[in-house]
């Protein structure tokens, strides 16, 4: 009994109740905060009751332990008034708080903590849409890539052989920048083989990307001017389940051994299942990926390896197309631009204890 | 219309996926969750369709023309409808319109997957422990700098997950640690900037109809 | 020795990819073409019962959500690549998943790889509360920036690009090296798993 | 074509022979472990371990013992637990798990209240799908995601599940999984609800996670076979020790084959010098 009436004197309710609507969502959220109570250390928590101006009363609607100072009321009926208190809670001792303001919960239509995100957008979107345009006037100037040569020497060599050439796509979709790139330096490839009259072997893991990798295969044999050398069957889906794939691809290094395999788009595991038996039947290896998990096995295994944006900058060197060059370049300055952003944004926080969340 | 269309719904579609993900407002939310959960899952689930025509067709090829190792064909053939069968008429769960048993032997689609695609997938993923040993064997040579680099930092990490060389060099595990954490990070996150920039360009050039590749053919 | 039929049917598959490390086979032959197969027929069944049934043919059977015939009639639209004259209306249902594909990755790779990763890479005083760290970060900073000089394509490298891009190759190397000596032990695991497999379920020698 | 086939003899045969015999050994907890594992240990009495059973059979060996290890930490230190899983093929293992755990637990046990109870310690909430139905409903309510957990208990009846309502009363999500599972939680629950998110991976793809770890979106992280035998060898510095550390016992067969492959690397360079010398 006496410590009873010792902790109602000693307890302290909390103070400055505040409710505002929660900013940046979908309404139904009032987020009430308060300062803590003197007598903290020894509480159990704090309970929330709430009472809206269609109630009579006030109803508990949470509990949240010591040293909190915030509760989100995710229940609410939007455009209705909230009245909130907070309860100092030790035992069975309970000290209520003041009544809060009024408070209305309500949606919002833009998240202004995405803002950054949508400028950061502008920004480089801006950049990359303006070098496509200047692309299609000028000729845009990219550094020739070492390894790009090996493309065409790869062919050549296959062609000599008089062996097939096989060219994985990767195993993502048709979204994936890696994939266009890769459907890109197909295109290019398939060109050149189209000339000498040599197989061609795609496997295809995505069926979307294996209805475009036969169009842009037929494609190259209609501009190059053998429409009828094109062999329908030479690109085909095998299975849209990883290593399903890898055992037919690897089944087909096997089989038919092509002198040159591609390895172009993105990749999982799978990579140095496929890049090491295509090493052990002795083809010439040639992979770009911008897997960056994936790397290091092609990097290990194959003769060349195109490493990330290589891949991209690749595709925009052989076909020579404006949108591929000036976007490559776009993202040149897009990078510029971070280094920049990284460095100033360094030297601010250093110098002025300015802190970056 | 045979290129306008497609490209005009494409950015259609392009503009609610960002939207979604600017405006909390549940009018919006609502309506980008059934369009993500179900209304492009459908359209995703017919895709398939490209999938097994182009299956079935290139085995039929191989077995009407009888190409090298055709008989093999007849197997991918007779597996596809026979588990494709067991589970469209088993049931997902073996709770189906024909119950997948004889006696006490049951091979509903799950028993099936459990007991066939993972084992195959498993044991497919595991050679690349016999192929980790042979590229490493064959291709980690010291033959110039940027090899010897490669060389160095696999084999400290590789030495560091040995506990007796740990035990006896203690702070092997730490320099280990310190390439993950150090040179690792700045390489992948200076590669994924770039890389990022790629998937933002493309994506962007995607939805103005700039990038048509997969139009696939005029 | 196990008893189950199906711990044995896995445990020949098991084998007759195994086989393949010695060379091309038969039995492993038989085994990629099964795989083929099977998992194949199961992306037929799981569309069906995961997807359609539940997100299509409930609704619809109960006469709610029609507006989804809609869409399965878009999704239909994959069989013209069948029908030569007709075949370009499959970029129908493509412009729709990577239309949307497409617009929603752009905000959330900016976020993720852009926003997030600039945050840390930034240098601030916390990055300095003790020296190994302080270094760390340092260096964190200079490689980053070194790796994406390494991926600059619009000018020759000359003069200082040529250096910044040089120290950019030996950050990927190293990073590359540790991933690779990494991914060893990850690798091994697996087969652990799968002789754990074959000694255990089947033969019963280990426990 | 003959030292390939050999290689692969030897690899075979140097892990055949430790999972025959199996070796005890010591290994030496990290950082990313430790972080993890001193987080989970500090978990405040009213927040719960959030444990996502992400794997398949497939990567079993690797991932399971970390299951089982955070099982088994959070069980000595009576912090609450929600198992769920998003991959269907978990729910097996996530059982699995917990019924070793349980049945080392509850054999020792005296009185319920050494026990461990099923609803007021700890609760399998099952498999939802898609996934971003539970990432991001869990934000708002476990219960309104999980009707019913695993067992066909209506949720909102267990007593663990009156007290942790949502992300806000998980001390941690850890995901443990093959895939990139464990970043769509830090993708959606953490950039909507900032929850903390710590990680089991398979060893290959977490080289791939430490800019996470860097960045403070990941708390701690387990990689592969050893991240899961480090864990046990901080269990049992503080806990004491335990009948089965099954990540342990693997590791000899993978320290044998470790050792194999770094052999291998030298001849290979040594035979490479001898022939460049000639």
């Amino acid at each position: 009994m006496f410590l009873f009436l010792l902790f109602t004197f000693i307890i302290e309710p909390p103070k400055n109740v505040k409710a505002i609507d929660n900013p940046n969502d979908d309404g139904n959220k009032i987020l009430i905060t308060w300062e803590l109570s003197p007598s903290d250390s020894i509480l159990d928590g704090y309970e929330i009751l709430r009472r809206s101006e269609k109630e009579e009363c006030f109803y508990k609607i949470g509990f949240v332990g010591p040293n909190r100072n915030s509760f989100l009321d995710e229940n609410t009926e939007d455009n209705l008034n909230y009245y909130y208190q907070i309860v100092a809670v030790k035992d069975t001792i309970k000290v209520l708080s003041e009544i809060s303001q009024p408070a209305k919960s309500y949606p919002q239509w833009f998240n202004k903590g995405k803002l950054i995100i949508l400028l950061t957008f502008f920004l480089f979107g801006f950049l990359i849409l303006y070098f496509i345009k200047r692309a299609r006037k000028i000729e845009l100037f990219i550094r020739r890539i070492a390894g790009l040569s090996a493309v065409e020497e790869a062919v050549g060599r296959a062609t000599e052989m008089g062996k097939p050439v096989l060219f994985v796509p990767g195993l993502s979709g048709m979204s994936d920048v890696a994939t266009i790139a890769a459907l890109n330096i197909l295109s290019e490839v398939a060109k050149k083989i189209a000339q000498y009259d040599v197989k061609l072997i795609v496997p295809n893991n995505d069926p979307i990307v294996y209805t475009v990798a036969r169009e842009i295969v037929k494609e190259a044999y209609t501009s190059i001017g053998k429409p009828d050398a094109f062999n329908p069957d030479s690109v085909f889906y095998l299975t849209d389940s990883q290593f399903a794939y890898a055992a037919g691809v690897d089944g087909i290094m096997v089989r038919e051994r092509p002198a040159t395999n591609f390895f172009c788009g993105y990749f999982y595991a799978e990579s140095l299942i496929l890049a090491e038996t295509g090493a052990q039947t002795g083809a010439i290896q040639i992979a770009a990926t911008d897997s960056i998990t994936q790397l290091p096995f092609f990097i290990v295994a194959c003769d060349y390896t195109l490493i990330g944006e290589e891949l991209y900058a690749a595709s925009a060197y052989l076909s020579k197309e404006p949108i591929l060059l000036g976007s490559l370049k776009g993202q040149d300055y897009g990078k510029f631009l971070i280094i920049i952003i990284l460095t100033f944004l360094s030297i601010i926080s250093l110098l002025f204890n300015f802190v970056i969340k | 219309m045979k290129v306008r269309f497609p490209l005009i719904l494409c950015l259609i579609m392009g503009i609610i996926g960002m939207v979604a993900y600017y405006v909390p407002h549940k009018a919006v939310q609502n309506f980008d969750n059934e369009l993500r959960n179900t209304a492009l899952r459908i359209i995703f689930a017919f895709s398939l369709v490209l999938g097994v025509g182009s299956i079935i067709r290139h085995h039929w090829e191989k077995i009407k023309r009888k190409r090298e190792f055709w008989e093999y064909s007849y197997v991918t053939l007779i597996s596809l409808f026979l588990t494709a069968f067991i589970g469209l008429f088993g049931g997902i769960d073996g709770r189906g319109l024909i119950k997948m048993e004889i006696g006490k032997f049951s091979f509903d689609i799950q028993t099936i997957y459990v007991n066939m695609a993972i084992p195959l997938g498993a044991t497919m993923f595991s050679l690349l422990a016999y192929f980790m040993a042979s590229a490493a064997y064959r291709a980690f040579r010291a033959r110039n700098l940027e090899a010897i680099l490669l060389l160095v930092a696999a084999f400290i990490v590789m030495l560091a997950s040995v506990p007796p060389v740990a035990r006896l060099i203690p702070k092997l595990p730490y320099i280990s640690e310190w390439i993950l954490d150090v040179p690792n990070t700045a390489a992948k996150r200076g590669m994924l900037f770039g890389i990022t920039l790629g998937v933002l360009s493309t994506s962007l050039k995607i939805l103005l109809g700039i990038e048509r590749g997969w139009l696939g053919g005029k | 020795m196990s008893t189950d039929i199906w711990v044995w049917i896995a445990a020949l598959l098991t084998l007759g990819i195994f086989s393949f490390l010695y060379k091309d086979n038969p039995f492993y032959r038989f085994c990629e073409h099964l795989f083929v197969g099977i998992t194949n027929g199961y992306a037929i069944t799981f569309y069906w019962h995961r997807i359609l049934v539940p997100s299509l043919i409930n609704p619809v059977s109960r006469g709610e959500k029609l507006y989804l015939l809609i869409f399965a009639f878009i999704g239909a639209l994959y069989f013209t690549r069948f029908i030569p004259r007709l075949s370009w209306l499959v970029r129908i249902p493509i412009a729709f998943v990577l239309g949307y594909g497409a617009g929603a990755a752009i905000p959330r790779t900016i976020e993720a790889s852009i926003i997030e990763q600039t945050k840390a890479t930034i240098l601030q005083r916390s990055n300095f509360l003790n020296l190994f760290d302080g270094i760390s970060s340092i260096i964190i900073f200079f490689g980053v920036i070194a790796t994406i000089i390494y991926f600059f394509f619009s000018t020759e490298r000359k003069g200082i690009l040529k250096h910044l891009s040089y120290s950019g190759i030996i950050f990927i190397m190293l990073g590359f090296g540790a991933s690779f000596g990494y991914t060893v032990m990850a690798r091994i695991s697996l087969l652990i798993g799968r002789l754990t497999f074959l000694l255990r379920d089947w033969l019963g020698i280990i426990k | 074509m003959v030292s390939r086939r050999i290689i692969y003899l030897i690899l075979t045969l140097v892990i055949l022979i430790p999972l025959l015999r199996p070796f005890k050994l010591k290994p030496l907890p990290m950082k990313p472990v430790e972080k993890l594992f001193y987080y989970i240990n500090n978990i405040p009495k009213d927040k719960a371990l959030l444990i996502s059973v992400d794997y398949t059979p497939d990567t079993e060996a690797e991932l399971h013992p970390m299951t089982i290890a955070l099982l088994k930490h959070a069980f000595h230190k009576k912090i609450k637990v929600g198992v769920l899983t998003l991959t269907l093929l978990g729910l097996g293992l996530a059982e699995d798990a917990l019924q070793v755990v349980l049945k080392e637990f509850n054999e020792k046990a005296k009185t319920r209240e050494d026990s461990i109870i099923y609803g007021r310690d700890y609760v399998f909430l099952g498999w939802q799908t898609p996934p971003l139905v539970p990432l991001l409903g869990m934000g708002e309510s476990i219960t309104k995601v999980f009707p019913v957990d695993y067992y066909g208990n209506k949720t909102d009846t267990l007593p663990l599940l009156k007290e942790i309502k949502n992300y806000r009363d998980v001390g941690i999500v850890v995901s443990i999984s093959g895939s990139a599972i464990p970043m769509w939680y830090v993708t959606y629950a953490q950039t909507t609800f900032g929850v903390k998110v710590g990680a089991g991976f398979t060893a290959v793809s977490a080289a791939d996670y430490y800019p996470y770890l860097n960045s403070g979106q990941l708390t701690g992280l387990l990689a592969g076979m050893r991240g899961g035998a480090e864990y046990e060898e901080l269990l049992e510095e503080h806990f004491g020790k335990t009948k089965r550390r099954k990540a342990t016992e693997a590791m000899s067969a993978q320290t044998t084959a470790h050792i194999a492959i770094i052999i291998l690397i030298i001849i290979g360079n040594i035979i490479y010098f001898y022939r460049k010398k000639k």
